[in-house]
């Protein structure tokens, strides 16, 4: 049974390491490394989802003899995952640039001039 | 007469309200007219009565600010205000920390019941 | 950036425009092999990224100019937009130039638009769009990162001590 | 007949349109960048109208995107929908006039409120790209798409938080706000794999029919509910909005409102077409109203003692969502027996679903009014304004309406719809009631403060040279004062033909699965 989930059980794990980056870091730079950690756990979930035993390449004419397939859907919402993670990736690092600027740190408790 | 708005145990008619409005205001009308009518703008009537003092010519000296408006319910709120600021104290993973506790119970909650 | 030593920017010159060309590729025959618009773009992406590497920042700012990139990506979008509308006449999006698949199948698919109509269109259209988009990030992104010199604030701070 | 089936596509693709296409219109000079912003808001705003009208007249909309035809959901021979479905019913379309309408007046305010920054260009295209996000998650009938269509509104207004980098406050909110809203996203998506992996479906309608409550099913409810609870500013996770909301220019707070009530819609459609009567336990339903309770009571509380204008109003529109979570979720508990539902359940549903747009309304004019403010006198501190209504006298009154009808006094709007509530809530517990009352009684002590620091009182020598407000924001502003007047002189009108259909649509999950499966389910 263990075998046959060990890749939700990554998941699981992965995701528990992304939400502690997050929770646990000082830096920004690594809260934004957990957020992207968090991104690739629930990418790997879709398409592991999607694996059946024995299965090939979803596409009829490239796979061998072999009559099982894995699905094709759950690969094309992690490829739209994918570009939605780089996309927030991309303008999370923008913005801690922004924030290095204004308040010459990386720490996330110095940042919190917003309260109350 | 008209739709109302009815509401389980009741109705809401604005209509009728604007009416009742409008007789109240001409009631409200009549009485202030019945008053003195010797104001005149732009005499020493105008002045602010500074309860004899000279008043300072800036507005700002004399208006009520923000701060000190209702300051006596968070005078009497303050042990309240001082733990809500306990939770709003700016940090970005504390906020992630609530989130994070509110999904386990709900989902405890859920899961269980 | 500071440029990098003669042999790497040689080995950079020979070697950039080849990305390029691989993406392009990647782009093209982007729905009958692995790869696609997105994945084509960010390898032509990756040109701008290896000459800011090799030949250092004030040189590549001097060269690239950003309003182009601006173009392909506005051109990209449009060109994606206008193929959805085009559909309108079954449904947004609806593939009218596809090539059913008898035909295909009995050799009568040849021509210059793909069999795959318009998904492999829109395959392209993305492909500029993303190439345009990525780059714009990359060079943005290296504004960004010279903006503030560390020297001024005196070191970085905020690093965990252990 | 042909155009008008085309809505829903159409309802998406213009603002698409207007936001990859603004680059090349702003090469032509500000004057044509600003008519195509125009121009395309006024017709996003005119398409929502005549889908809210079409769907009133036939139904529930279904759109078929890419399909031969546009309402072919099932192709012959298939058990569940392929493609991307759009499944408008009356709920959607309401929702989506709301979000219209607040879309096209802060266009018209944003013209000369932002008219002195740079890179306008691409305020506009990120403008239009948060409406088409927003738009998206009231249209999609798809639970993969509506997370997208997030990602889009959430990225969107990353930006645009964010859109005046020079102040550390901004990019310090847009850095909060990104952080929660990217772990609510990733649980969405963890949620949107779950019930895949265990349907292969993705649409909405096709999961409501084979829905049956298993462990799996909990755990995907649990995470789409807290997610979109976050998204929307319920009790503990609102934390984000008085920041992000407070540091966003007027006019994206103003669209922001109504982007954080598409996720509330999102609660209600996962709650009531996906779930719906499969739910065994009321969990959800109680934890909604114990949710709306604590959101309307500590956000207002919080808001009374604050002095900067636009985190006290951002606090309001917490305690508000509060209101519609308390309004909606008396309906669900109630869901499963009719009689109760038929007594006081589906008034709640009313209620709680008239003070969505209600909200929209008056929450969009009173950022508006706040961005006038800031115009005026360049701060948004409450301590240093006053005598304010000696400059702008129409900022005043519009003002007074928006703060009337959010504190829920008799002719306004605010009233009714928070009538509906009261005297629901008091057939469940009188308690609920008299948190509601309270809440509405700080409200107005907290908008009366604003009114009298901010308006009333002498004039400040600091202010004698205040700006003159310019005629587009005054235009931006009277649309949504035309808006609350005509809701609140004519309850009956909007109750009947706004608000009872899309109370029924959410009711009803089975039209909303027979539109998509066609009735074989």
């Amino acid at each position: 049974m263990i075998i046959g989930n060990l890749p939700f059980l990554t998941v699981g794990i992965l995701f528990l390491i992304g939400l502690l980056a997050i929770l646990r870091e000082k830096n920004m730079i690594k809260i934004a490394i957990g957020i992207t950690i968090i991104e690739s756990a629930v990418n790997m979930f879709l398409i592991v989802l999607g694996y059946r035993l024995g299965g090939d390449i979803p596409v009829h004419f490239l796979k061998g003899e072999v009559d099982a397939m894995v699905l094709p859907t759950p690969q094309a919402l992690t490829l739209t995952a994918i570009v939605i993670a780089l996309a927030t990736s991309a303008l999370m690092l923008s913005v801690i640039m922004l924030l290095f600027k204004h308040y010459g740190t990386l720490n996330v408790d110095e940042i919190r001039r917003l309260r109350g | 007469m008209w739709p109302k708005v009815v509401s389980g145990f009741g109705y809401w008619d604005i209509y009728v309200w604007l009416i009742f409005l409008a007789i109240a205001c001409f009631f409200t009308m009549w009485l202030r007219n019945t008053g003195r009518q010797d104001y005149k703008e732009g005499t020493y009537q105008d002045e602010i009565y500074f309860s004899g003092n000279d008043v300072p010519e800036d507005g700002e000296d004399i208006s009520v600010p923000a701060d000190s408006a209702y300051w006596g319910f968070t005078k009497f709120f303050r042990p309240y205000y001082d733990f809500m600021a306990l939770f709003h104290n700016g940090l970005a993973q504390d906020y992630l920390g609530y989130f994070v506790v509110f999904i386990a119970i709900l989902t405890a909650l859920i899961v269980f019941i | 950036m500071k440029p990098l030593s003669v042999v790497v920017r040689t080995g950079c010159d020979m070697f950039a425009w080849f990305l390029v060309v691989f993406g392009a590729y990647v782009i093209i025959h982007g729905d009958v092999t692995p790869g696609g618009g997105f994945q084509g773009g960010a390898i032509v992406a990756t040109f701008v990224a290896l000459l800011l590497v090799a030949h250092g920042g004030e040189k590549v700012l001097g060269w690239i100019k950003l309003d182009i990139y601006n173009g392909f990506l506005t051109t990209g979008l449009l060109l994606f937009l206008l193929l959805a509308f085009s559909g309108m006449g079954n449904a947004f999006l609806y593939n009218f130039l596809a090539v059913p698949e008898a035909v295909a199948q009995a050799g009568g698919a040849h021509g210059i638009i793909p069999p795959s109509g318009t998904i492999a269109l829109m395959d392209i259209a993305v492909g500029l769009e993303v190439a345009g988009g990525l780059t714009l990030i990359i060079m943005y992104m290296f504004k960004g990162s010279i903006m503030t010199n560390i020297s001024e604030i005196g070191g970085e701070t905020g690093h965990d001590n252990w | 007949m042909n155009w008008q089936a085309h809505l829903p596509a159409l309802l998406l693709a213009v603002p698409l349109l207007g936001a990859f296409a603004t680059p090349l219109f702003s090469l032509g000079g500000k004057t044509l960048r600003n008519a195509w912003f125009i121009v395309v808001s006024t017709f996003v705003f005119l398409i929502a109208l005549a889908l809210w009208h079409e769907v009133s007249v036939s139904g529930i909309l279904v759109y078929v995107m890419g399909g031969e035809n546009f309402a072919l959901t099932l192709p012959s021979g298939m058990k569940y929908p392929v493609r991307i479905i759009l499944e408008i019913d009356a709920l959607s379309a309401f929702m989506v006039l709301a979000g219209s309408i607040t879309s096209m007046a802060g266009a018209w305010f944003t013209l000369s409120y932002m008219d002195r920054f740079t890179g306008i260009s691409r305020f506009i295209s990120l403008y239009f790209l948060l409406t088409v996000g927003m738009l998206g998650m009231m249209v999609t009938g798809d639970l993969f798409n509506f997370f997208v269509f997030i990602e889009i509104a959430s990225v969107a207004s990353y930006g645009l938080v964010a859109f005046w980098r020079d102040k550390p406050q901004a990019v310090e909110a847009s850095f909060k706000y990104m952080l929660l809203s990217q772990v609510a996203a990733m649980l969405v998506l963890l949620a949107v794999g779950f019930l895949y992996g265990k349907y292969n479906v993705l649409n909405m309608g096709a999961l409501g029919s084979v829905m049956q409550m298993g462990l799996v099913e909990k755990f995907a409810l649990a995470m789409l509910f807290s997610a979109l609870a976050l998204k929307c500013g319920a009790f503990p996770m609102y934390l984000w909005i008085p920041d992000a909301y407070a540091e966003a220019p007027a006019s994206v707070s103003c669209l922001l409102v109504t982007v954080s009530q598409a996720s509330l819609y999102g609660i209600f459609r996962v709650a009531f077409s996906v779930y719906g009567l499969s739910m065994t336990n009321s969990v959800v339903a109680w934890a909604m109203i114990v949710l709306g309770l604590l959101s309307m009571l500590i956000a207002v509380s919080m808001a009374v003692v604050q002095h900067e204008v636009k985190r006290l109003m951002s606090y309001h529109a917490i305690s508000q969502t509060g209101y519609m979570l308390l309004g909606v979720g008396i309906g669900l508990l109630v869901l499963a027996d009719p009689q109760a539902l038929a007594e006081y359940g589906f008034t709640a549903i009313k209620g709680g679903v008239f003070h969505i747009f209600n909200h929209a309304m008056y929450k969009g004019l009173l950022f508006l009014t706040a961005g006038t403010l800031f115009y005026m006198t360049g701060t948004r501190d409450l301590n240093k304004m006053g005598g304010l209504i000696r400059k702008s006298p129409i900022t005043a009154t519009m003002f007074l309406i928006a703060a009337a009808a959010i504190a829920g006094l008799p002719p306004m709007n605010g009233y009714a719809s928070k009538l509906l509530i009261y005297q629901s809530s008091f057939a469940i517990h009188p308690f609920i009631t008299v948190v509601a009352l309270v809440t509405s009684v700080l409200t107005l002590a907290s908008f009366v403060k604003v009114f009298q620091t901010a308006f009333l009182g002498p004039e400040h020598k600091a202010l004698v040279n205040a700006k003159k407000v310019p005629a587009t924001m005054i235009i931006g502003m009277g649309m949504l004062t035309v808006a609350i007047l005509l809701l609140t002189f004519f309850p009956t009108w909007a109750l009947s033909n706004l608000v009872e259909p899309a109370a029924k649509a959410l009711v009803d999950q089975a039209g909303y699965i027979a539109a998509i499966m066609g009735g074989a389910f």
